[in-house]
């Protein structure tokens, strides 16, 4: 099982997510940098969190441009497995690899903090380890991760199960008390038609270690391991 | 080599000399130094030397006194950042800076600026930055211009930290009057690195190139006043700007390259272009080396057409360095920059000669002999006496203030505190701060101290800001040391050893005679406590002339104070845990009540002498509490400091947000001392501590002669606080409390959009 | 009173780095818009407003500019011509 | 080749909520601008680029806002058109 974790020049969660990947699971893992055209041939891809290049214009918008992308890109179309988490998501959006767009908070501030998760479809490659209406508490913390998509776009992601994650308040209701970002529906991380592309704002690979007060992201790496070595 | 002037520079005229700042006998020394007239660059470049910021002429022989070694400090002050070790073979670089100045002006950017600015001063000592922390005063937050401030400001450094991937863990914010016109906005930034990985910025072996690195050079931030001359009239003022605006995407880049270039051995030395840009940083690292150098201005990259040497050596652009490469190596470090998409030119080179020189392509525009211009520039022993007026202030006898009536329920008074926006809780601000990138952050924000894990070792280190203005206005001495006190307790509190300190020292002007007083007694009083308490100083900031038309902000000095934490499992936190655990105060109350939050916020009083620092009793305190976590046998530790025992046993009741915990507490051992002032007195050297086995913290406090005595114990998540002292006896339901800590800052600065009213006047830099 | 929209077209201050525009200029050449030399990010703001007429509208505006909406220290303003709203056209 | 300005308006798609047009709209309420009835917060990018003409200028930043400046999901764009640029104006 190898992870790619791609390094565009402003990511800063790549060390974050290679230490899960590497560290807590024992997996190889590698960089993937942004200007290369070669995937290492890794079978999962990990877009990190960041600001892919500064970001100033849109989050992602310019990362999608970049070469490792267009690899990227190709190996999800053959079916691969891509992990977009906060800034990856905004990327995976931004190229077109999953629905939607992300804008900005809209209380119009950063938000940082640990927020309730509600697994909505348990039976995603990405989910499967976890319970369907299991609640989970991962870190957030992004300007722009206001989910938007038209209305039959969010209609289909409910009505074929790509909600894979949704924000919820402390009684695992999605509220809007419980949504951090006005995020439509409260969705917190929805899976592409194929089922092999997950983007999320929530970042897993800050919650796997209990010294840091959680590892509620944990089952979702060990999740993709059982399916891909099956 | 001989200098001529430059064809378009303005002659030297007294009034060009004062309008840079420079009075006639440092106008005298200058001559001497050159035995010429200088040219207009040299004007320039010696104005912005010699200004306060860069030469630290009034403030040199007062710092000298403080102590600065121990086996741990691998480098004290003089350096970018100061460095200690924290073993196995690591060390960590930390420094604080102000950027008041800037962000007075334009909060976001300034303040923004002001964290680049840190973060670059860790990174060039080889240290990867771990974590942010900020220092922050502002008026009160009635005032709409206020709001402006803080809420620019706290985006600002939030937007730099969290784009740069660094957690920004932890700080203070304090609200008064006294900072209306001039806030403070002091940042302080901690890096991580192996021992045999620390680089100095010291120029070294001749024919080195020098290179300018990062972002290119436009007319940002140069001072020297408002120039009657010709290269600089009206409308080349108006071009240039009054702020600098940061990138923090390049600033991430910088970051990335320039640790790689440490790493690759191609460079011997390198430094950010801070405060008076290419100039400072190019004399500074020929002074620290003792070498000669020479720059050509022309080779430095601009961002704008016709840039004069004067405003390429002095601009203030941000996200730029100085580099000193070995010879024959530029290829290798163009490489690493281009991987970043970042430019690299050379613009100089070390000489064996011993002169500062800087040519425009053929033409020698400014040369001084020696290689010590920074360090040969005035020093001052200004005047210093108390102001009678404080003085008076001090002596009053703020026990004849007659409480208000709602007093009577002190939970009103502990309520009303709580919802004072110094002591409410800063969730508004560090929401804002990206607290946990980097998986490190064991404890962020909202406790005594943060706590970073030191990634493949048991360790961890302990981070705090402290420093309280208006002890240090009543009584400069003790405010000083309590400035070290606190933060050595509330390190000590998260499990940690106190080990070094930087420090940020914000004053009005020094030529003052009262603020200089203010300025010599504070920092021995911080002296003092650093000797006792084993914490030196590896560096720090002076930031003067913080006034504006209403008067000098309080004297305000701030430390920032690192710990070490030996094993992760001694990491303890603030709040109380454990139904059933019992509560133990180390520490005496007494019936102090001068300078105390209660005062300034219920009755709106300024006055009565600070608490009393026994910095021996402080230091006790911290061996004991430590001693008692090393046990095993403690469960949380807060220490007590704003507002009071009241203030910090309600703190540690709802500490954790989603499961609170009550407590009962009797008082009874105290209970000859007045209700408010045992209540919400601010008596130093005392921490709270539940515990299992309170047998076992009374003995570590027994064996360091600490008093120690158990004072209630911990309920459950619906029961209230409640306290009683002999027959007086209160009850605070958590949800009132929580309300009035949680709702005060979010009920002013949520209600609408700050605009940016009238520009305020501000001199601090 | 009549309802008008009056749009504000808010840039940089010259002479101040403009980050944002020069992380799109450098995206554009590496999209191949060899021929771009610069780009100036900044804000459009469009404000509906009741006025008595589009000169008051358009003096309204130009005050709220100078007091919330453009930071007179980084950026400079600029306004086009208030024009009338059509009906029920507030969203 | 000559050197052109292009400026673009980009702004949020109608019936999205736009969280900073309301709250630049509540606050010009605060600050008594009781007329306002309604605020949309765009971006204004302005573009110069070496082209033949004019119309060469405005289809090379048409593609530019296609392919980078909006994001079609959420926003509009609109340009302006292209204005020959003033020797040596770029800063
Ligand atoms: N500007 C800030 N940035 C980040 N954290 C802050 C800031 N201000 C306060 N905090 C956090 O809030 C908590 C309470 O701060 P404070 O009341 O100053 O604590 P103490 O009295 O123990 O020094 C601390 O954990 C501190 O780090
Ligand atoms: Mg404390």
């Amino acid at each position: 099982m190898k992870f790619g974790i791609v390094t565009f020049p402003g990511s800063n969660c790549d060390a974050d997510a290679y230490h899960a990947v590497a560290e807590t699971l024992g997996e190889q893992a590698v960089r993937l940098w942004h200007k290369s055209h070669d995937l290492e041939g890794v079978d999962i891809v990990v877009l990190p969190g960041g600001f892919s290049y500064g970001d100033y214009l849109r989050a992602g918008a310019i990362a999608r441009f970049s070469p490792i992308m267009r690899e990227v890109t190709a190996h999800a179309e053959r079916g691969g497995i891509v992990l977009g988490i906060c800034n990856g998501f905004q990327i995976a959006c931004e190229a077109g690899l999953l629905p939607g767009a992300l804008m900005r908070n809209d209380t119009l501030r950063f938000v940082s903090r640990r927020v309730r998760l509600r697994v909505e479809n348990a039976s995603s490659i990405f989910s499967h380890r976890y319970r369907v209406a299991q609640l989970l508490d991962i870190p957030i913390a992004h300007g722009e991760g206001r989910y938007v998509a038209d209305e039959d776009v969010l209609e289909r992601l409910e009505g074929e199960g790509h909600v894979i994650f949704r924000y919820v308040d402390e009684n695992g209701d999605p509220t809007e008390s419980g949504n951090p970002n006005g995020s439509a529906r409260n969705i917190a991380g929805i899976i592409n038609a194929g089922g092999n592309v997950l983007g999320m704002m929530p970042h897993p690979e800050r919650a796997v270690d209990p010294l840091l007060g959680s590892t509620d992201g944990l089952a979702l790496f060990q999740g993709l391991l059982d399916r891909v070595n099956a | 080599m001989s200098v001529v002037p430059r064809p378009g520079d303005p002659a030297i005229t007294p009034a060009l000399v004062a309008e840079h700042g420079l009075t006639a006998d440092e106008y005298d020394r200058l001559l001497t130094l050159l035995g010429r007239e200088p040219t207009f660059t040299e004007l320039g470049i010696v104005s912005a030397l010699w200004n306060e910021h860069c030469s630290y002429k009034h403030s040199r022989p007062v710092l000298k006194t403080l102590p600065t070694r121990a086996p741990w400090v691998l480098q004290g002050p003089g350096e970018n950042a100061g460095v200690i070790s924290v073993g196995d073979g690591w060390a960590v670089a930390f420094k604080i800076e102000s950027h008041n100045h800037p962000t007075a002006v334009e909060p976001y950017q300034g303040a923004a600026t002001g964290v680049g600015g840190i973060l670059r001063d860790v990174f060039t000592m080889g240290a990867r930055p771990i974590a942010l922390l900020n220092s922050l005063r502002f008026g009160a937050l009635d005032s709409p211009r206020v709001r402006y401030l803080f809420a620019g400001a706290v985006k600002g450094i939030g937007d730099y930290g969290n784009c740069m991937g660094v957690p920004t863990v932890g700080g203070e914010v304090v609200f008064d009057p006294a900072y209306e016109g001039n806030p403070l906005v002091n940042a302080m930034c901690v890096g991580l690195l192996r021992e045999d990985e620390l680089i100095r910025a010291e120029a070294q072996g001749i024919g080195n190139p020098i290179l300018a690195v990062g972002a290119r050079t436009g007319r940002d931030g140069i001072h020297g006043a408002s120039f009657a001359s010709e290269d600089l009239t009206e409308a080349s003022e108006a071009k240039r700007p009054r702020v600098q605006v940061g990138d923090p995407f390049t600033g991430k880049l910088l970051l990335e390259a320039s640790l790689e270039l440490i790493n690759s051995g191609h460079i011997v030395a390198i430094q950010d272009m801070g405060a008076a840009g290419l100039t400072s940083s190019s004399a500074e690292m020929a002074a620290r080396g003792d070498v000669g150098i020479v720059i050509d201005t022309s080779r430095v990259p601009v961002r704008e057409e016709g840039m004069t040497p004067y405003e390429i050596l002095l601009s203030e652009s941000q996200e730029r360095m100085l580099v000193v490469a070995i010879r024959g190596r530029e290829e290798q470090v163009r490489e690493i920059l281009t991987r970043w998409d970042l430019a690299a030119e050379v613009v100089g080179e070390v000489i064996a000669e011993p002169v500062y020189r800087v040519m425009e392509g053929e033409r020698v525009v400014a040369e001084f002999p020696g290689s010590r211009l920074v360090t040969d520039c005035p020093v001052y022993y200004p005047e210093a006496a108390e102001d009678p007026a404080i003085a008076g202030l001090r002596e009053r006898d703020v026990h004849a203030i007659p409480p208000r009536a709602e007093e009577s329920d002190p939970a009103w008074t502990l309520a009303r505190l709580l919802s004072s926006p110094t002591i409410a809780s800063k969730e508004w601000v560090y929401r804002q701060y990206d607290t946990t990138v980097g998986t490190s952050t064991v404890v962020g924000p909202g406790g005594d101290a943060a706590v970073i894990r030191l990634r493949d070792t048991r360790k961890a280190i302990s981070l705090s800001t402290d420093g309280n203005g208006r002890y240090v206005h009543l009584d400069p001495r003790v405010g000083g040391r309590i400035a070290v006190a606190e933060s050595a307790r509330n390190v000590a509190c998260s499990g940690a050893r106190p080990m070094a300190i930087t420090n940020c020292l914000n004053f009005g002007n020094p030529k003052r005679p009262s603020v200089f007083y203010q300025f010599r007694e504070a920092v021995a009083g911080m002296g003092e406590a650093c000797t006792v308490l084993q914490t030196p100083v590896t560096g720090g900031n002076v930031s003067f002339y913080n006034e504006s038309p209403t008067g000098a902000v309080y004297p305000t000095p701030v430390v920032g104070m690192v710990g070490l934490i030996d094993d992760v499992s001694y990491v303890t936190p603030s709040g109380f845990q454990r139904t059933g655990d019992t509560v133990v105060l180390l520490g005496d109350p007494t019936d102090e009540l001068g300078g105390s939050e209660y005062l300034a916020w219920i009755h709106g009083v300024v006055a009565g002498a600070p608490p009393a620092c026994d910095l021996e009793a402080e230091r006790a305190l911290v061996e004991a509490l430590l001693e008692a976590i090393g046990s095993g046998s403690v469960t949380s530790a807060h220490d007590c400091s704003d507002g009071g025992l009241a203030v910090a046993l309600a703190e540690c009741a709802m500490a954790d947000r989603e499961r609170p915990h009550g407590a009962t507490i009797d008082l009874g051992a105290w209970s000859d001392l007045s209700w408010r002032a045992l209540l919400f007195g601010e008596a130093q050297g005392r921490i709270i501590v539940s515990t299992a086995d309170a047998d076992a913290v009374l003995a570590a406090a027994a064996r360091h002669s600490v008093p120690a005595r158990v004072i209630g114990t911990v309920d459950g998540p619906d029961a209230p606080l409640s306290v009683s002292a002999g027959n007086r006896r209160f009850v605070a339901p958590l949800s009132d409390l929580a309300a009035a800590y949680h709702g005060a800052i979010p009920s002013v600065m949520d209600r609408s959009a700050q605009p940016p009213t009238a520009q305020p006047v501000a001199t601090g830099a | 009173m009549t309802s008008f929209t009056v749009a504000v077209r808010i840039v940089p201050r010259r002479g101040l780095l403009d980050p944002q525009g020069k992380a799109v200029a450098d995206a554009l050449h590496s999209l191949d818009f060899a021929g771009v030399q610069d780009v100036r990010v900044g804000r459009y703001i469009v404000v509906s407003l009741r006025a008595d007429n589009a000169e008051a509208a358009e003096a309204d505006v130009r005050r709220m500019c100078e007091q919330l909406l453009a930071n007179p220290v980084t950026e400079d303003f600029e306004l086009e011509n208030a024009r009338p709203l059509a009906a029920g056209a507030t969203s």
